[in-house]
């Protein structure tokens, strides 16, 4: 841990750097002093037992929850002090754990509005759907293979599909680091597959931290795994390291 | 655009009268029969007494009654609307104006003031009314003021008010500020040796513009009085203890207060409580009428003095007459305020001028309107001034626990309406 | 063709349906006092078409949209009492030149934020202005702090309540409760004549067309998309990068906007202005038009609008007694039974017909059906 | 203003001011307290809160009535009989209008607010038809008029004193119903997740119905209480309705504690503030703070972190 964390301040081209991150709530420290690194191009999955604190690391990121204490450093640039639309400007996107998608608008509008242009008040009431919009929008749709629902109203989709949704309206803003909470909970086998197959596509040329508790689809995609137990890091490293570590195994059997 | 705006729906309103004129033809018929066809051989013609358009027939005239019945002020104006309904079935009773009876149209105001407005230009452009018996606060007065100026109509307002108006087409039947508040404060300074005086009041026109002229009259026409405080109050508010509590530090001879509304229960029951026996503390009020009485509770508020031109225990014969036709027509346990009684005389003022003048038009009721005398008024006399408000006297009541007034003082002669005092602005 | 510049098709029908009914249908058949209730009402619409764009669209509730109403019309009624307080008519007062009312409260010069209130350019734009101004303040204040919902509500109430208290409390500077009264003329010309209330009517329907045509240019751009989206999910607009408290502002600046325009065009054809628009009464009242009209669309809160007041005037002609339980329980029977209101039900029962009609190759003349039903969002 | 008065006169105006304060803020409680429960616990807006307390002041004057003209002797302590039936009736009223309206509502809170406000109309129109648009008096036992003499200056309204004593037992029995009993357990439980309440055995429904049914009863107890002290006709609930709202939200709306605080600082202000200013400026300024607080502190005053 010592060690990593010089390493860190020596490092700084690191694409994310969490420094001594702590949250408290009522004195409970849902966040605990936690450092964590994420390099340029790499999948990062973080795992642990419920409660550990991994969602409210993605919500101390994308700006959500306001850190107590820490540092967390994007580029070179202070998250803590920027407010979630100015962190989204940075560069970061983020998909909740329970499909969060605009049921009232259909599926071309949802990934429209989080087309990265005309984000300002009157740039909103400008904004004008030319040839660079729907192409982009169309591209997006056959890769999360919603290219025939485009006129379908959010709230008639099945739960894969949304999950699907939000992940393409994540994609069209082009984030450099892509946080995914769950992006596999409650799929169907077959919705699974394809989930799979999606985020292999989408990693590319951008960084990943994912929340997952399907132990397959962990192994399946990530570089390096991160296990937080009560708001610590408890291990960190290679798939094949973590699940031998023997505080993990305690932690989990235990549990 | 039609530059006559009645024009269009003038074949309409044809229509109406005549069915209506059908409709009654049975009915005058029989009436007539009882009256003995006297009053059909006086009966001037139309044309002669109606020359401007006014809703008038060979046999009826229309007046409106505009008043609110729904909203906070239905509180205050039901008793307004009595009485005038009452004016004007004595009136018909009586064989009607000119020999024609009275039919009213009644609107509601609905406590808000452009309604009132709405509904004053209906009741003149639409239904043509020969006068219109209403109004009650005086945000509705000024609301319908320039309607009335406007499509020249003649309104008769009961309620006694801050005066700083005068109109050809309004008839004042309450006090204006002057009538209501200067012989109170003389009479309060003399018998009770009052020197100091603390003014309360709601938070809009009517309380300080009276406030402003009793402040005027204490401090440079009573010698050696002075003010000690003055307050003011959101309407409907409910908590007195902290006013109460500083009228108790100031420890003025007379607690002078305006207040209206529901407001006044919470005063005077907080007053009460308080331990400020109004039978050791003198109290006047120019807002407190018996209809207020009602919903306070005499208990509350024995003691206090009240300065208006009206009690309903006033005893002379013109007002047992109406006290008892009132309560034959609304009830034992209704009571009877001054605003209530200025409305009454309103229907028998015009129907007086109209007689006077010879003519409903109303340019000709605005001319003869000064100098109509009324010796039947439950008050006792009134007279129209040349600037439209009454001529009346003025008295000072003390409150009974039973609800009632009784009288304490009554000016000698009557006061002249001075809507615009020199030395009071 | 599916679209009319901007409009969707059906829209477009309904707006030619709406104008055709205030410029020839109701002017051909009322009488001007008629027409002038009608002119009265349609300046409450105004509100109305802010209320959809903020509640309906935005899910921004504001119980205070009297307050903007309010002061558009006072901006409008200082500007006329000035013209009509010239030294001329007031030459009986003890400081001629100034209004009477504050002649009356012994204020012997004009006081300094009614001064500039001489010239008409201004007026104008202070109208638009301040009541932004404000809003802008109330708005980045409590949108940036996550204040929504129910607490907003609250709030603005609570502004309305005391906007009202210092407007009666003040009443040498405003005219108190009885507001500012018996306004006359505008740059010379009587407003109260027959002919100017013609004019005023269809001023005041030209500006609430302008207004409409905003409005639907807000609710088809991606500024429209992304209210509904926000009303849904506010934080997934927020973490698509949008900044939530601006869009919130800037709706409720905009409703409020059009409030004042209704406001001064209220002003305009009564002929005064008082602090009971101002309070939570009416603002809640306002809020019940555009529920009633259906809180999803620009011309049902029109329609709405209309509905309700006529509904008033008629029942309050005939039956004073019954006219608030009729209020109270539409106003009810339309939460519980209609949340979309008039447009919704012509959505689902009138809409289908008309499209059916259309099918069998018969055109419908514009302006068939019933009058008060409201074209498809 | 206080030069030239002694030290005496001065301590006694200051008790007697804290006195007055005290009653503003059990009054304060009373209006608050019905509201905190449907408001705060069940998220219902409430609009009509108001015309239940006028029903309960309504009861009273009805139940005076008839002490008066059937059983004179006991005239004196009629007021406990009419504060048991304002509670039931105003319940009574709750309890229809929850199952008639309410229950339809609960995921669209914005939409109570609008449908309570068609019910008050309702509610003033149908006193306005019954009792008439006049405000009614409500006779008061005489042992309830009247001050206690502390000492030369010092004097405790009687009616003061029976407000607080009311609201101090309304309110411990509130606190004991909501926070002790298995019922308030119960409340809470349906509040914070109905589909597990329901799932271990609760039954939702009821649970809703009265405590929509307590909080308007308790209204009809405050209504009862104020006519000791304010008016009753069939408009006089709308005065309390923004104050009332605003003292629930600016205590944060989901403790009671948060709004017997709240109370307490908004009367305290108020009742200070009048003293020194004039009523209506006093309100003014006290709603400006309340804003002006309640723009830094969205959550209320008295609200503790909560993890989202």
């Amino acid at each position: 841990m010592n060690a990593q964390h010089i390493i860190g301040q020596m490092a700084p081209d690191f694409l994310l750097s969490v420094e001594a991150l702590t949250v408290s709530f009522d004195g409970f420290k849902a966040v605990d002093d936690l450092s964590l690194y994420v390099d340029k191009n790499e999948i990062r999955v973080i795992i642990g037992p419920n409660g550990a604190g991994k969602t409210t690391v993605l919500d101390l990121i994308c700006g959500r929850t306001k850190a107590t204490e820490g540092s967390i450093k994007f580029k070179g640039t202070e998250l803590t002090r920027l407010s979630e639309n100015q962190i989204v400007l940075a560069g970061i996107g983020r998909k909740f754990q329970t499909p969060s998608i605009y049921e009232d608008l259909t599926v071309f509008e949802n990934l429209e509005i989080s087309f990265p242009r005309g984000r300002s008040v009157f740039g909103a009431l400008t904004f004008r759907r030319d040839r660079e919009v729907i192409d982009r929008i169309e591209e997006i749709a056959e890769m999360i293979f919603l290219k025939d629902d485009l006129e379908k109203r959010g709230e008639y989709l099945s739960h894969g599909q949304k999950q699907w949704l939000e992940i393409g309206m994540l994609l069209i803003q082009d984030p450099e680091l892509l946080m995914l909470d769950e992006p596999v909970a409650g799929m169907s086998v077959s919705e699974r597959k394809r989930t799979a197959e999606l985020l292999h596509k989408i990693i590319k040329g951008r960084s990943v931290l994912v929340i997952e508790h399907d132990m397959k689809f962990v192994e399946d995609i990530a570089h390096r795994v991160t296990v937080l137990h009560q708001g610590k890091v408890l291990s960190e490293g290679s798939m094949e390291r973590v699940k031998n570590d023997p505080k993990v195994v305690e932690v989990y059997l235990g549990h | 655009m039609s530059s006559d705006p009645t024009h269009s729906e003038l074949p309409d309103q044809l229509r109406r009268k005549l069915l209506l004129g059908l409709a009654a033809a049975p009915f005058v018929g029989l009436a007539s029969g009882l009256t003995a066809g006297r009053a059909f051989a006086d009966v001037p013609a139309t044309s002669v007494v109606n020359t401007t358009g006014l809703a008038v027939t060979d046999t009826e005239v229309t007046v409106g009654i505009l008043h609110s019945v729904t909203g906070t002020m239905a509180i205050s104006e039901t008793g307004s609307v009595e009485a005038e309904k009452l004016a004007i079935s004595q009136i018909n009773e009586a064989g009607g104006v000119l020999g024609r009876k009275i039919k009213f149209i009644q609107e509601d105001g609905a406590s808000d003031w452009p309604t009132f407005a709405e509904k004053a230009k209906k009741l003149l452009v639409n239904d043509h009314c020969a006068a219109v018996m209403g109004c009650w606060t005086s945000a509705s007065r000024k609301a319908v003021l320039p309607v009335f100026e406007q499509y020249n109509g003649m309104l008769y307002y009961p309620t006694f008010y801050e005066g700083l108006e005068q109109s050809k087409n309004v008839i004042y039947t309450g006090q204006e500020a002057t009538q209501q508040i200067i012989a109170g404060l003389d009479w309060v300074n003399k018998t009770k040796g009052a020197k100091s005086f603390y003014l309360l009041g709601s938070d809009y026109i009517w309380p300080r513009t009276s406030n402003k002229i009793a402040r005027k009259h204490i401090e440079n026409h009573l010698t050696g009085c002075k003010v000690l405080g003055e307050e003011y109050f959101p309407l409907g508010h409910t908590q007195f203890n902290s006013v109460i509590n500083k009228i108790k530090l100031a420890k003025p001879d007379v607690i002078y207060a305006i207040i209206v509304g529901g407001s006044n229960v919470a005063f005077y029951k907080q007053l009460k409580a308080a331990g400020i026996d109004l039978s050791k503390q003198t109290l006047l009020t120019i807002s407190v009428t018996e209809d207020e009485i009602d919903g306070i509770g005499g208990e509350n508020i024995a003691g206090a003095f009240a300065c208006m031109k009206y009690f309903q225990s006033l005893d002379n014969p013109n007002n047992k007459g109406f006290v008892s036709a009132f309560k034959k027509m609304w009830g034992e346990k209704t009571v009877i305020g001054d605003v209530t009684q200025a409305a009454y005389l309103g229907p028998w003022l015009w129907k007086l001028t109209v007689e006077k003048a010879g003519s409903f038009d109303i340019d000709k009721i605005a001319a003869a309107s000064p100098g109509v005398e009324f010796k039947g008024a439950p008050e006792g006399y009134v007279r129209i001034h040349e600037n439209h408000h009454l001529w009346s006297k003025t008295r000072v009541g003390k409150a009974l626990a039973s609800g009632q007034y009784e009288l304490v003082y009554e000016t000698a002669d009557l006061v002249e309406p001075n809507p615009f005092p020199k030395g009071y602005q | 063709m599916d679209r009319l510049l901007f409009l969707k098709r059906s829209e477009a029908v309904g707006l030619l349906v709406l104008i055709t009914l205030l410029v020839v249908v109701l002017p051909l058949s009322l009488d001007i006092f008629r027409l002038n209730l009608v002119g009265k009402y349609l300046t409450y619409s105004f509100v109305a078409i802010g209320l959809v764009l903020c509640w309906g669209f935005g899910g921004i509730l504001s119980l205070g949209q009297g307050i903007f109403f309010g002061l558009g019309g006072y901006c409008m009624a200082m500007f006329l009492k000035l013209e009509a307080s010239s030294v001329e008519n007031t030459k009986i007062q003890s400081t001629p030149g100034i209004p009477d009312f504050m002649d009356w409260n012994q204020i012997t010069s004009l006081p300094w934020f009614w001064v500039p209130f001489k010239s008409f350019p201004f007026t104008l734009a202070a109208i638009v202005i301040v009541p932004a101004v404000l809003c802008f303040i109330l708005g980045t204040a409590m949108f940036r702090r996550r204040v929504g919902g129910v607490y907003f509500a609250i709030i603005t109430q609570t502004v309305a309540a005391i906007l009202t208290i210092l407007i009666v409390g003040q009443q040498g500077f405003t005219g108190g409760i009885n507001g500012i009264t018996d306004l006359r003329t505008l740059h010379g010309w009587d407003i109260r004549t027959d002919h100017a209330k013609y004019i005023l009517y269809f001023v005041n329907v030209a500006a609430l067309i302008a207004c409409l045509l905003f409005g639907y240019t807000v609710r088809h751009s991606k500024l429209g998309r992304i209210l509904v989206a926000m009303r849904d999910k506010e934080d997934r607009v927020r973490f698509s990068g949008y900044s939530v408290a601006g869009f919130k502002t800037f709706i409720f600046c905009l409703a409020a906007v059009l409030a004042a325009i209704g406001g001064a065009m209220f002003t305009l054809q009564v002929g005064f202005m008082s602090p009971s628009f101002v309070g939570i009464v009416p603002s809640i009242e306002m809020v019940i038009y555009t529920a009633v009209g259906g809180r999803l669309s620009l011309l049902g809160a029109v329609y709405g609008t209309l509905l309700v007041n006529a509904a008033k005037t008629a029942f309050s002609e005939s039956f004073p007694q019954l006219w608030l339980f009729g209020l109270g329980g539409l106003f009810i029977a339309v939460v519980l039974a209609f949340p979309n209101g008039l447009a919704g039900i012509y959505d689902s029962y009138v809409a289908p017909h008309i499209a059916g009609l259309f099918k069998r190759g018969r055109a419908p003349k514009p302006g068939s059906g019933v009058p008060q039903s409201t074209p498809a969002e | 203003m206080f030069y030239g008065f002694s030290i005496t006169d001065l301590t006694s105006i200051f008790v007697m001011q804290g006195f007055a304060g005290l009653i503003l803020f059990s009054v304060y409680v009373l209006m608050a307290l019905g509201l905190a429960i449907i408001f705060g616990q069940m998220g219902v807006i409430n609009m009509a809160h108001g015309e239940f307390m006028i029903l309960g002041a309504y009861m009273t004057y009805l139940t005076s009535q008839l002490f008066l003209t059937f059983v004179p002797v006991l005239f004196p302590v009629y007021f406990f009989v009419a504060m048991i039936i304002a509670f039931c009736a105003s319940g009574a009223l709750g309890m229809l209008v929850e199952w008639a309206m309410i229950r339809h509502l609960y995921k669209r809170p914005l939409d109570t607010l609008l449908a309570t406000w068609g019910l008050s109309l309702i509610l003033q129109q149908a006193y306005r038809s019954v009792f008439g648009a006049r405000e009614v008096g409500v006779e008061l036992p005489e042992w309830m008029m009247g001050s206690l003499q502390v000492t030369d200056g010092i004097e405790v309204q009687i009616n003061g004193l029976f407000v607080m004593t009311l609201t101090l037992g309304i309110t411990v029995a509130v606190g004991y119903v909501m926070y002790w009993s298995r019922w308030g357990r119960q409340v809470r439980a349906v509040m914070q997740n109905r589909v597990m309440a329901g799932a271990v055995g609760i039954d939702t429904e009821k649970v809703d119905r009265y405590t929509f049914a307590l909080g308007c009863g308790i209204a009809g107890v405050a209504g009862s209480a104020f006519t000791m002290i304010g008016s009753t006709g069939p408009t006089a609930g709308q005065l309390y309705i923004v104050d009332t709202f605003l003292i629930v939200v600016f205590g944060g709306a989901q403790s009671l504690l948060g709004t017997i605080l709240s109370a307490f600082s908004i009367s305290q202000t108020d009742s200070t503030l009048e003293f020194f200013l004039s009523g209506s400026t006093a309100k003014v300024l006290t709603l400006l703070g309340v804003v002006f607080i309640l723009m830094l502190r969205p959550q209320g005053l008295f609200v503790l972190k909560i993890r989202k």
